[in-house]
């Protein structure tokens, strides 16, 4: 198992993802001899997990779980928060519009707890190399740890830093550049010094508006171009089966509502009771993240 | 504040008997002004008899039960004591002693009459981590600190809008989900205004009856429509709106549309439908009744259920059946508006014939997918033009120093809308197909 | 007719709404001998129009309208665009979030190409009344006339000056106030005074969040409370029937493919053709309005 | 600008047979750098030859059909010509006298040499209204302008952030309105990296399978399965991939997935479901062909098409069959990515099968409807966790001083994904239901 490539059974030492539903995961760092508490009942590491296939169905006293082989995706939605983190939606978009892929070099600052140093490390795998600043010591130290378990410790360096002073630690390497910090225009200078002659992108996260202007006009006093600034919202339709009640027009309609009963069952509707249609829709949650950060993008010149 | 010079106050200030909605920040709850009645909010109980004679939009806090007028100058967003917030909080250290007041401390504080805002704008200040946690975080604390300390609460007027947003935070699922701003767009897109005619058939509580009827201000007529065993509009009582606003309100059973329509309603007499109906359907139950309900009910309830009284009943019911059978029988009403837990596809076809031409209607449904049959058995019937199916997205904004942003939560599904203009059926051109069966009806009958 | 009242049949001198299709409809003032050019043909006013029922269909030489009662929505997608106007999306929730019923009186400015006040003098009618301020001559005497055409002349008053230098020429009367004007911030203290000293409910709409900003920052000097500012966009959802291709897996899996083909019946489907099942669907336009502006609520304490 | 520390800039210039992708403004078109052959791009035709040995990012004025390269000092964003915009147009009266610049004078500014923005510029410059203008007014305004003036171009080097806005812009249908951030989604949801083994099934004229390979660097393989006659790859092309990320990449015809599945592929020899499905689809016919194929067909074009050469092509098929199905018949593939024309719901099951268990899946429809099909049959089936059915909301930010705000337009729908993990079936506890049928096939062949 490694964070940026596939193994097909379980061994000692790996990480895995318990899956217990869809808004319930853990990570488990296996260990021969180990139990874990589950809501079903105990998994004994030994007999359940060390041999066994990713995918496989590990039965409880309680019912059962399903053991996944981790990825960055399953890490982001079962890692220990230390922050707040950057979820797959924001993930997905950054990846594609800093062009990574394998061998890029990118910058990242901060780490905070990880969610997308993982996503990126896994893009730029096997030949790229990620540097990530982290102004926290713990978190910096944490993380630094969390790679070395995940087996991508070789291709990200954890620099305890503070990017708004003393930049990323590397100066024209970098193919990509990110900033998820406070005052991101005081890093802008840095980012371009972190990036490549030949020039790159880069890319701020950032939640207040007034953040975004003065980052805007960082980038553009240091002379980055293709200036784009977006927000991307996931949004989740939950599958399900609704019956509607068909209200009653009185004595004389027998037969028009017979009919329409008729269409009604040809039109993907069973009719679950007496006066009643059963459809298949789908809802959105009551409540949906409605704002997790602006993106804005820029690609850094030739210099 | 209350000393002014002399204008007409009255219709400003509270008064027995009236409708209120309490509010503490995004809660509200609807409530009546009656003598020595506890209301609880917000797990508080309290007397709400010192509000009269008050101005509505007063803010009280409670004490001991009491509501006392609150100083002007406390009465404010709860935003207000945000700090500039650290938005990253990388400087956070969780030791578990980030507050340095302790609980004695804060007992002190209460005993010495701080009121609830005072109180969390002192845990604010003697927090160590506060400045430095992120904006998300700072809320939450401030929202968890409010819900243990805060004691104020404002008295509004009740209004379409506030018991809109009032259902829609408290209890959507009475409302079917409609979303306020849904709400809106159905009472522009059925023209709702005075002096006109308009059917409404809703499960929600009421709330869509007195938006209705809150737009026609008491000038013409309005129909509500009911399934089972009579309508339901506690909601509407919420509103608070003058007597005379009922009398422009009639009903009428659905189980007896067919009947209206095709002439046999007076033949049908003794109402077997009905009682059928009330078999069938579940009957909804008013949550809240009003006050003059409640006594005479009480008065009535004893054992004395004679026949007498009965067939008073009845007759009164017969006696509103036929008031709002004349109303409707024209088949010229000015709007329809459908707001229900049905099906709305078989209820729109029952009622749109109730429609003059050239008159708007509105159905709301909280899925997608009933109003997309709706749509196809519209546009295969024909006698209806302009017809969009549409949803609204709602969001809010924060707009702070520096911390401008849209809100971090929003309404997930605010629910759907098929909205249309009837037409009258002429004759077509030959080879511009476009079949009309049951609305040919309505501009018949409407001549 | 009125734009506040129905009436059954179209008469001389009424304004009466052609409607062509969902995106193309024309105001008409009937006026007997007249006639209107469509695209179906020539409509004769006298013949086709006068003492006709409003939603009635006419023919015309190459096909057929329906002659419809206005309404201010109506009007709101046929009006002469002479400026940016308000849709009804905005619209409602403005007349919403203002409180506007029968009797409100409400301020407005700038009355722009009337379309919100239109909608606004409907909800008011027949006791309230709306006093518009428009800057540009031209367009308040254009207006004015329209309200007049319209017989809601009897409850708008139109101003023709400056909102942010002369105010609302009232004072201490409205129950509202509307602000659609590059610097609401000027006029804040002009609403402030236009509405009654027991209180109110004013509205800014502006596109830029720097003017929502500035405006919000003088509401809060000026004492108002309740500031919320929202956004709401529609959504439009075209009702389509697509159909789907099913693929060949290939000679072995007739019986497989067979059963996926019934239940795909089975659910709302329809074979078309051999190879394809035809599904009912809703697709959004390719390109919709994303943004109108923001709307800022606040209330007016009593003063 | 060209003369810098003798760093390694070679991958960074363009050279002879590179693909390019054409810029002005937000328009992109895909082309390929050849000698003495001409593109049109925005209705001007022009040589790509002079672009030869310059910088990636380039900009160039297009003068008699060659490029030239600009100075840099003109490269800039369009939104730069703006001035504060008047945000309402109250003081507009339109007289037609706006413009003080006549057609001569035009003409004579084009003749002294000025560039396509300078014009604009002056055209602005002379403008009574332009600054009362409202700012959506004035876009309009300078989008026409820059329509007729313009004549700068930007070379872009290809990669797949560009390709998909290219697509999403010029032709959303070739690639059923796949927007470039759902495109984005999946490439995450299917967990795509370098080194694994990715099955893909798509219609979206091979950007989603460039997308896959770019992702995945020349590690690992890939395998497009294609219905009809062939698979359909030339946005693969523009992509510009080095040699030997195609050696990553196989081919595997949808109408034998079954015939794999059941191990009668080696049996079904001469391919008889092959040739009749080519019948029954529609064959998709590459629109780009790259340079060396189209070369060797021209070749071949003449008269002889012999027997010789038939059997040759089918040689050639075979083993590219078989070597496919050598990477397929493990029923271990890491990941799978569908977005296609066809229905959903028998594509993913056809194709699930192939996956080993603890994988990723995405399915992208444009629709919902087939979606939720999807939805419910996997959940029916078993086999599969963390479904989830979701779109993106997609939003541009103006971001400029004293006029920041949404974009006016934005796109109306991205599309929909459906992303799942397989899991292996095993012994499940009596009482908690969960049947699994078709992927108990997966684990057990996979063990």
């Amino acid at each position: 198992m490694s964070f940026a490539e596939y193994s097909e059974s379980i061994a000692e030492g790996d990480v895995a993802i318990i899956y217990l539903s869809h808004d319930s995961m853990m990570p488990v760092k296996v260990q021969r001899g180990a139990q874990t508490q589950t809501r079903y009942g105990v998994i004994r590491h030994s007999q359940d997990l060390i041999g066994h296939k990713y995918g496989s169905k590990v039965s409880c006293s309680k019912g059962w779980v399903h053991v996944l082989h981790p990825t960055p995706e399953l890490w982001t939605v079962s890692l220990p928060h230390r922050t707040q983190i950057l979820y797959t939606t924001d993930i997905s978009m950054i990846t594609m519009m800093l062009e990574l892929k394998p061998g890029s070099i990118v910058c990242e600052s901060g780490t905070g707890s990880g969610s997308l140093s993982h996503a990126i490390i896994r893009s730029i795998a096997p030949t790229g190399h990620l540097h990530t600043v982290e102004f926290h010591q713990q978190r910096a130290l944490k993380v630094q740890e969390e790679f070395m378990e995940h087996r991508v410790g070789n291709m990200v360096t954890v620099r305890n830093q503070d990017v708004c002073k003393d930049g990323f630690g590397v100066s024209g390497v970098a193919d990509a550049a990110f900033l998820d910090i406070p005052s991101p225009w005081d890093a802008v200078g840095h980012a371009k010094s972190a990036l490549k002659k030949q020039g790159g992108r880069v890319c701020s996260f950032s939640p207040c508006i007034e953040q975004v202007q003065r980052t805007c006009a960082a980038f553009t006093d240091h002379g980055f171009s293709e200036l784009c600034t977006i927000e991307i919202l996931l949004q989740v339709h939950d599958v399900r089966t609704v019956s509607l009640p068909v209200p009653d027009f009185g004595p004389n309609s027998d037969l028009n509502r017979d009919q329409k009963r008729d269409q009604n069952q040809t039109q993907n509707q069973n009719q679950s009771s007496p006066g009643a249609v059963t459809i298949k829709t789908t809802t959105v949650p009551r409540e949906i993240p409605g704002h997790t950060g602006f993106l804005t993008f820029a690609t850094k010149p030739r210099t | 504040i209350m000393a002014d010079n002399g204008d007409d106050d009255s219709q400003y200030r509270m008064k027995e008997g009236d409708y209120v909605v309490l509010k503490r920040g995004d809660i509200f709850k609807a409530a009546q002004i009656v003598a020595k009645k506890k209301v609880i909010f917000e797990k508080q109980w309290f007397f709400l008899d010192n509000a009269v004679g008050h101005l509505y939009n007063s803010t009280f806090e409670i004490h001991s039960g009491q509501l006392q007028l609150k100083k002007t100058s406390d009465t404010g967003g709860s935003a207000d004591s945000k700090e500039a917030a650290g938005v990253d909080n990388r400087n956070i250290v969780d030791d578990g002693k980030s507050q340095k007041l302790t609980r004695d401390d804060i007992e002190m504080l209460k005993e010495k009459g701080l009121k609830g805002q005072e109180i969390i704008q002192q845990l604010i200040d003697n927090s160590s981590t506060f400045k430095d946690k992120t904006e998300y975080a700072q809320d939450k604390y401030i929202k968890k600190k409010k819900k243990k300390y805060e004691n104020s609460v404002t008295l509004l007027k009740p209004s379409c809008r506030i018991l809109a947003m009032m259902y829609h935070g408290r209890e959507p699922g009475k409302i079917c989900h409609l979303r306020y701003d849904t709400l809106a767009q159905m009472l522009t897109l059925a023209n709702i205004h005075a002096g006109s005619k308009v059917v409404v058939f809703e499960t929600c509580a009421g709330l869509v009856l007195g938006a209705v009827m809150e737009r026609m201000g008491g000038f013409g007529s309005v129909v509500q429509m009911y399934p089972g065993g009579g309508p339901v509009r506690a909601g509407v009582d919420s509103f608070g709106f003058p007597a005379h606003f009922h009398h422009t309100l009639h009903e009428f059973p659905l189980c007896r549309v067919n009947a209206l329509l095709n002439g046999t309603l007076e033949a049908a007499g003794k109402d077997p439908g009905n009682s059928r109906a009330v078999q069938r359907n579940s009957v909804w139950r008013p949550e809240l009744l009003t006050l003059r309900a409640r006594s005479q009910r009480s008065q009535r309830r004893g054992r004395r259920r004679d026949e007498q009284e009965k067939k008073q009943r009845l007759d009164e019911r017969r006696k509103k059946l036929s008031a709002a059978a004349a109303v409707l029988e024209g088949r010229n009403a000015d709007g329809l508006v459908i707001a229900s837990r049905f099906h709305p596809c078989p209820v729109l076809m029952g009622l749109l014939p109730l429609l003059a031409p050239s008159r708007p209607f509105v159905v709301y449904s909280q899925y997608k997918e009933p109003l997309v049959e709706c749509y196809s058995k519209l546009k295969e019937q024909g006698g209806t033009v302009n017809l969009q199916l549409t949803n609204t997205w709602l969001r809010h904004y924060q707009v702070l120093p520096n911390r401008t942003h849209p809100v971090l939560l929003m309404s997930g599904g605010g629910g759907y809308l098929l909205s249309g203009t009837t037409v009258a059926s002429g004759p077509s051109k030959p080879g511009q197909s476009k079949p009309c069966f049951s609305n040919c009806r309505t501009c018949d009958s409407a001549v």
